[in-house]
C-alpha cells in the first residue's frame, strides 16, 4: 500500500475485484474516475430488481460486514471507555460497529454518483465503504497508518474519503447535518447538479440542529436526502424514551419535508425506497427524508457489552440480520449459494488483505502532528 | 476519620451520593446517567435516588445546560453531565451567556447554583473531538468557577464544595485519572480556591493542575536526583486561584514553572506567568499543549502529550 | 421609589389602584402577596366573558401601551444601532418594543398566580407588566435606576422581576425556552403545584433550542405553556421565507404536543384558548402550546423605522389594533366609553408618575458593579 | 492609488464587494444580511449580487456556521455574519470542533476557507449580552486565525487578507468603530500577522488592538506631554500574532504594557505578558477588562470601560 493519503483511486475495478459482473450495470453514473460536472437527470429508478443489483446490494453489505468484524477484532483492548486498561492494540480509542446495519449504507449509496457527498456520523464505517472508498485505506486509516485516508489523523471516528465524496465521519452527534446542508447549498450556488446525503442515527433527532438543518435544506430548496438510521439505542440508552412524538419523520413532515419509513434491514427495500426519494431530489424538488429502521447489534462502542438491553431483544434483531435476510431473497430471484457463498468468501479475503496491508502501513510521523492544521501561524509554537 | 480506596471516578460519585442523600435539592441530569455514566462516576445512583432525581436525558447539550439554569433559579442544585468538555461547545450560550450571567444580569433577584462536569484532556485514540482542554476559557467568564481535581480525595472533596457553593461551577475531571485509585477520607472537606503544595523546594516553583500535576511530582523527583530542588503546587481550582500560595513560593524560588496540558497559546498558564512576572518580576517559564489538534494515531498522538521527561527539561533549562 | 431592587411588592391594590373593580374577581389565586406553595387545581376557565374580565383585560393591555409609548419617548437618541449617534436619553441601548402585541401577553397572564413562573425574550415589557410587576420599577430598569428591578444592571433586554415570577427577559433568541423547561421541571421534581409559560417570537422556532426544549417538555410531561408570538417578523426579516412547513404550531404537534393557533390581536380570544390549554397543563396532561398571530407594528428596535416593510401591511394591523378591538368588543358589553377611557387615562397617569419616580431615582453605584457576579473570587480582579 | 473617505463598515463593504465581484466563490450568509445588515457592513450587496450570493438565513446560528462548513469543503467562500460576537456562543461546536479541524481531522483532504464576522466589544446600553469580546479563545484553538482590526484601512486589508486566507478566519470588529471614518485606500493590501507600530518612543512600549488602540493612542499623546516617550503597537491580528515586533520593541523599551478591552483574567494580554517575559525578562504590566459582566446603567457599564485616562496611569505607574 503506498498511495499517499487522500489519493486513493477507488474505480469499481479495483474496488470490488473480480465477482463476475460489472458494478456498473447497476449504475452507469457511478464512482466514475472522472467527475461528472453535469450528469443528465437520473431516470426514475426501477422497482424491479434484477439479481446483478440485488447481488451488488449483498455484495456491498458483506464487504462492510467483513470490515467491521475484522477491524472488531484488532481493537481488543485498544480502548479505555469504560475503565478497561490499554493494550497495543491495532485499532485504539473507540471503535462504534454499524453490525446489523449494513443495508441503510448499502442501499442508500448504491444510488449516488461519485462526486454526490455524504457525510457520516460517529458509526461510519458502512457510509465509508458503500460510497466507495477503499477498504485498504480504511483499515489503514482505524490502525493509524499514514497510508490511511486521513494519514492515521482521524481514526474511525473521522474517517473520510473525499476523493468519493465521503466528507467525513463526525465525532459529535448531529454535527454532520449542518455540514451536509451546506454542501447541498453550494452545489445549488454553484450550479451543480450533484446530490448530499445525510446519515444521523435516531438520537441525533433531539439535538438542535437537526431542526435548523432541515428547516434551512427546505427553504432554500436543496439536493440533499437526509437518512435517519433508527437503529433504536443511543449510547446506553433506549432512544424511544427521550424522544417525544412519533419520530424521525413525522417531525420533518412538519418541515414540509417528505419521505418514507422504511424497514432498514431489508436491503432491498432501502434501495427502492432511496431511488424513490433520490430521484425527487435529482429533479429539484428539494430534500427528501428516508427513516430507516434497524437495530444496533453491538454494544455502542466495542467494548461495551451492552448488558442494560434484553437479549429477547438483540434475539429477534439477529434473526432478522439484513445480510441473512438478503441471502434469501437471492435464492428466491435464483442466485445460488454457492455465488453468494463467494461475495462472502471475496470479501473476507479483500479485508484479510487489507488487515495484512494495514499491519505493514508505515506510521506517520511525528512530524505530520504539526501538517494540515492552518497555514498561517507555526504550529510547533508554544 | 474512615479512609477508604477509591478511584477517582468513585470518589466522585460518593461525594455525589452524600450530597443527594443529605440534600434533596440535589439532582444530576446528562446522557446516560442511568447506567451509571459512560466514566462510572454516576455508577448505582439511580438505583439509589431514582430516575426523577438521576435524569436521563435526551442528546440536547443546549437543553440539558438550559434546563439545568432554570432548575437553578428555581431551588435546584443540578449536576449536569456534558461526558466531555468538547461536547459543552453545544452548550456554550446555556453556559457563557445564561448560566454565568443570571445573577448579575437580573441584579442578584435569582442565583444558579450548578455543577457542570466537563471532563477534560487527552483521551487515548479520541482524537481531536473528544480531548480537549477549556479551562482557561471558562477563567475568562465572569461569574463563572472553574475546578480542575488531580486526586481522588480532591474530587471527592471539590465535588463537596462544588455542590455548596451556589454560583455555576464548571467542573473539570480528567479523562484519564479515572482508574486512579488512592486513600479517601469521605469526611474531609476543602474550599475552592485553595491550592495544595505537594512538595517543598527552594530552586524552582511548579505549578499545575489536573492530570499533569502527578508528571510535575514524578519531574520533581528525577530533578531531586540531579540536585534541583522543586517546589511543586497543585492549584486545584483556577478560579478563583490560590495567588497567594504561588506569590509566595515564587517569591522564595524566584522562578516560576507553569505545565498545564491544554495548549499553552492563551492557556491559563498565561495568566500565572503574567500575574508572577507583573507582580514580582521574578522569571517566568510555561510549557503547555502545543497549538494542535489532538491526532489518532500514537505518533501524532504523542505530539499533543508531554511527561516528567520534558517537564524535568524545561526544568534543566529553566535553572541552568 | 425607595423599595430595593428585587423587593417589589406588585399586589393587586397598588397594582392597578383604584379602578373600579378587584383583580380578584377575575383570578382568585393571582398575584397573591403570600407565596401558594400548592394551590388548588384551577376549574376548567369559563368561556363565558364577563364585563369585570374583559375590561381587567383590557386594563393590563393599556398598561403595556402606556408604558411602551413612554419608554420609547424617553429612548429617543439612546441608540446606536443603525448608526445614529447617542445623546443622553433617559433610556440607552436597544429597546424593543411589544405595541400591537398587548392582547397575547395580557390574555395569557390573566390566568398565572404569582408563583405561577414565565419566561420572556428581548421583547418582554408586555410579558413583564402582565405577570403583576411594578410598572414603577419596570420604568426604573429601563432608566438604569438602582431601584430597578434589576438595580440597573439588566435593562429592557434583561428586565426581570423574580417576586412575581417573571423569571427574565433575554437577549439571546430562544435562550428562555430551555430555561422555561428547566423551571417546569423543577415544579415537578419539588412536587410544586404551579406553571411555567414560556414566551417566544416567530423567528425563535428556527433556533435549535425550540426543537430540543419541546422535545424535553413532552418526554418529561412537564407543566409548560409555550406562547410563540408570532407577528411576522424576525428584525428585519419576514419570518415566512425562512420557516419550511406550516409553522410553530404544527412542529409542536410533531412533538405530541397539542395546540391552538389564535388570534393574538384578539384579547378575548388569546384569553379563552390559554384558559383552556393552562387547564389542560394545571391537570399534568403535561406541555401544550399556544401560536398567537399578532404583528409587530414598530420597527424591530426603536430606532429601525422598518422602512423594508409594505406600508399596506402596517396599516392593515393598526386597523386590527388589539386595544381598539377590544374597545369595541367592551361596548358590546355594555361597557360605557368614558369607563373605558378612564382605564386608558388610569394607565398613563400611573406610567407618567414612573416616569417621573424614575427620572428623580438614585443611579447604581460604581460598586454595584462588583455585586451579585459570584461569591468567590474578586470581582475587582485584574 | 486613490484615497477615499469610509467608515470601517463601509470600508469592509467594500473588500467584501470587490472580493464578491472578483471571485464567484465569494458569498456571505447571515441573518438581515439582504438589508445590508444591521450595522450596515452588507449595504447594497443584495442588490449587487442578488440573494443567492448574499443568503439571508433563519435564526440558526449552530447551521449558519455548520453550513458554512459545508459551503467551504464544497468549493465556496463563505462570510459568515454571527451579528455580536455573543450569539456564536449558539455556534461554538462548528467553528470549535467542525471548521477549526476539519482540514486537520479528515488528515488534509478538506479546507474550510472562510470568514466568521464576530463583532465584539462593549455597547452602549447593551448589557451583559452584547458586550462581550472573546479572542483570546479563539487564539487558543488550533486551526483558526484571528483577527481584529482598528481602523477603516485595516478592516479593509485585513478583510482582503481573510478571503483569501484558506483556513477559518475569526474576523472580530470592534461594535464602536462602525462609523469611524478615515481615509481609506481601496488598491492597499496587507498579510495577516503583522502589526503595525503606530507611534515610536523609547520609554515603554504599548501593545493593544481593536478599539483601545485609539484610547492607546491618545493616551501615549498625553504622556508625551509629561515627558515619557510611549512606543504603541496595533497588533491587528492575534492568531499569528507579531511576537518579533512586540519583542523587539520591548528589547529596546525594556517594559510592555498590554491593554485590551476584554476581560483581563486569561485574555490575550496573558499570553503577550507571558511570552515577553519568559523570552526577554523585561518588565510586564497588563491593563485589561475588570473580570465582570457588563452592566446596562452607565454607571455600570462604565465600570466596564476604560480609556487613556486609566492607560495614562498605568504607563505612568509603570515608567515610576
Ligand atoms: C453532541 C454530542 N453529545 C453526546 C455525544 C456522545 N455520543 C456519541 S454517540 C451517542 C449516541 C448517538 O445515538 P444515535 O444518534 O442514535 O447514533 P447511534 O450511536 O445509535 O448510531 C452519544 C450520546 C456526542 N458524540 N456528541
Ligand atoms: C441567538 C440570537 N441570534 C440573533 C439575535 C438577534 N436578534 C434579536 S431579536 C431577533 C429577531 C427575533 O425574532 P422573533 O423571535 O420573531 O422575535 P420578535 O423580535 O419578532 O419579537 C434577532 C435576530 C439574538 N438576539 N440571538
Ligand atoms: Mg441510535
Ligand atoms: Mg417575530
Amino acid at each position: 500500500m503506498t498511495t499517499a493519503p487522500g489519493a486513493g483511486d477507488s474505480c469499481p475495478d479495483r474496488l470490488f475485484g473480480d465477482v463476475g459482473w460489472r458494478f456498473d450495470a447497476l449504475k452507469p453514473h457511478a464512482y466514475n474516475c472522472n467527475v461528472v460536472q453535469n450528469p443528465a437527470p437520473s431516470p426514475a429508478p426501477t422497482t424491479k430488481l434484477t439479481l446483478d443489483t440485488a447481488l451488488v446490494l449483498y455484495q456491498t453489505m458483506a464487504r462492510i460486514r467483513a470490515f467491521e468484524d475484522a477491524a472488531e477484532e484488532a481493537s481488543r483492548g485498544g480502548v479505555a471507555v469504560f475503565g478497561a486498561s490499554l493494550t497495543d492494540a491495532k485499532v485504539r480509542g473507540p471503535l462504534h460497529l454499524s453490525t446489523g446495519q449494513e443495508a441503510v449504507p448499502a442501499g442508500v449509496c448504491a444510488h449516488l454518483h461519485r462526486d454526490d457527498a455524504i457525510t457520516s456520523t460517529h458509526r461510519g464505517h458502512g457510509h465509508t465503504i458503500a460510497k466507495g472508498a477503499s477498504i485498504e485505506q480504511a483499515m489503514c486509516e482505524l490502525f493509524g497508518r499514514a497510508t490511511g485516508f486521513n494519514g492515521g489523523k482521524g481514526g474511525s471516528m473521522h474517517i473520510a474519503d473525499f476523493s468519493v465524496g465521503m466528507l467525513g465521519a463526525n465525532g459529535v452527534v448531529a454535527a454532520g447535518i449542518p455540514i451536509a446542508v451546506g454542501a447541498a447549498h453550494a452545489a445549488k450556488v454553484l450550479g451543480r447538479d450533484t446530490v448530499v446525503v445525510c446519515f444521523f442515527g435516531d438520537g441525533a433527532i433531539n439535538r438542535g440542529p437537526f431542526l435548523e438543518g432541515l428547516n434551512w435544506a427546505r427553504v432554500y430548496q436543496l439536493p440533499v436526502l437526509f437518512v435517519c438510521e433508527d437503529n433504536r439505542w443511543s449510547a446506553t440508552t433506549a432512544t424511544d424514551k427521550m424522544t417525544a412524538g412519533a419520530g424521525a419523520l413525522s417531525r420533518a413532515q412538519a418541515l414540509d419535508i417528505s419521505g418514507t419509513t422504511v424497514d432498514g434491514n431489508d436491503v432491498f427495500a432501502v434501495y427502492a425506497a432511496a431511488g424513490d426519494l433520490l430521484t425527487q431530489v435529482r429533479l429539484g424538488q428539494g430534500p427528501r427524508f428516508l427513516h430507516a429502521v434497524t437495530y444496533r447489534v453491538k454494544g455502542h462502542v466495542s467494548v461495551d457489552a451492552a448488558q442494560y438491553r434484553s437479549p429477547a431483544e438483540v434475539q429477534r434483531a439477529l434473526a432478522h440480520d439484513p445480510l441473512l435476510f438478503a441471502r434469501e431473497k437471492l435464492q428466491a430471484l435464483g442466485a445460488t449459494s454457492s455465488r453468494v457463498a463467494a461475495l462472502d468468501t471475496a470479501a473476507r479475503e479483500e479485508v484479510a488483505a487489507a488487515v495484512r496491508a494495514a499491519s505493514a502501513a508505515p506510521w506517520p510521523t511525528a512530524a505530520a502532528a504539526f501538517t494540515d492544521i492552518q497555514d498561517l501561524g507555526a504550529a510547533q509554537f508554544r | 476519620m474512615s479512609a477508604t480506596r477509591l478511584s477517582y471516578a468513585a470518589a466522585a460519585c460518593l461525594a455525589l451520593e452524600n450530597a443527594m442523600r443529605d440534600d434533596a435539592r440535589v439532582i444530576a441530569l446528562g446522557e446516560d446517567v442511568g447506567r451509571g455514566g459512560i466514566f462510572g462516576q454516576y455508577l448505582g445512583l439511580q438505583e439509589k435516588f431514582g430516575a426523577t432525581r438521576i435524569i436521563d436525558t435526551p442528546i440536547s447539550e443546549s437543553t440539558i445546560m438550559g434546563a439545568a439554569v432554570g432548575m437553578a433559579l428555581s431551588g435546584l442544585v443540578p449536576v449536569v453531565e456534558m461526558r466531555v468538555a468538547d461536547f459543552a461547545m453545544c452548550a456554550m450560550d446555556e453556559i457563557v451567556n445564561q448560566a454565568a450571567k443570571a445573577r448579575y444580569m437580573f441584579g442578584g433577584q435569582g442565583r444558579v447554583p450548578l455543577v457542570a462536569r466537563l471532563p477534560i484532556g487527552v483521551w487515548t485514540g479520541s482524537a481531536a473531538q473528544h480531548s480537549q482542554s477549556f479551562e482557561s476559557w471558562f477563567t475568562h467568564v465572569p461569574g463563572l468557577v472553574v475546578v480542575t481535581p488531580a486526586t481522588p480525595q480532591d474530587n471527592h472533596d471539590l465535588l463537596c464544595a462544588a455542590l455548596a457553593c451556589g454560583d455555576p461551577v464548571i467542573y473539570m475531571e480528567h479523562k484519564e485519572l479515572w482508574g486512579l485509585v488512592d486513600e479517601v477520607t469521605p469526611e474531609a472537606r476543602l474550599p475552592i480556591g485553595v491550592a495544595r503544595t505537594l512538595k517543598t523546594g527552594s530552586d524552582i516553583t511548579l505549578v499545575s493542575w489536573s492530570r499533569t500535576v502527578h508528571a510535575a511530582l514524578e519531574a520533581a523527583t528525577l530533578a531531586a536526583a540531579e540536585g534541583i530542588r522543586v517546589e511543586v503546587i497543585d492549584l486545584r481550582t483556577l478560579w478563583p486561584w490560590d495567588r497567594d500560595a504561588v506569590l509566595a513560593s515564587a517569591a522564595r524560588t524566584k522562578r516560576v514553572l507553569v505545565v498545564h496540558e491544554a495548549v499553552q497559546v492563551a492557556g491559563f498558564g498565561a495568566e500565572i506567568a503574567a500575574t508572577v512576572a507583573e507582580t514580582l518580576g521574578v522569571r517566568v517559564k510555561r510549557l503547555g499543549g502545543l497549538r494542535i489538534p489532538v491526532g489518532y494515531a500514537k505518533p501524532l498522538e504523542d505530539e499533543a502529550r508531554f511527561g516528567a521527561t520534558e517537564i524535568l527539561q524545561s526544568i534543566r533549562a529553566f535553572v541552568a
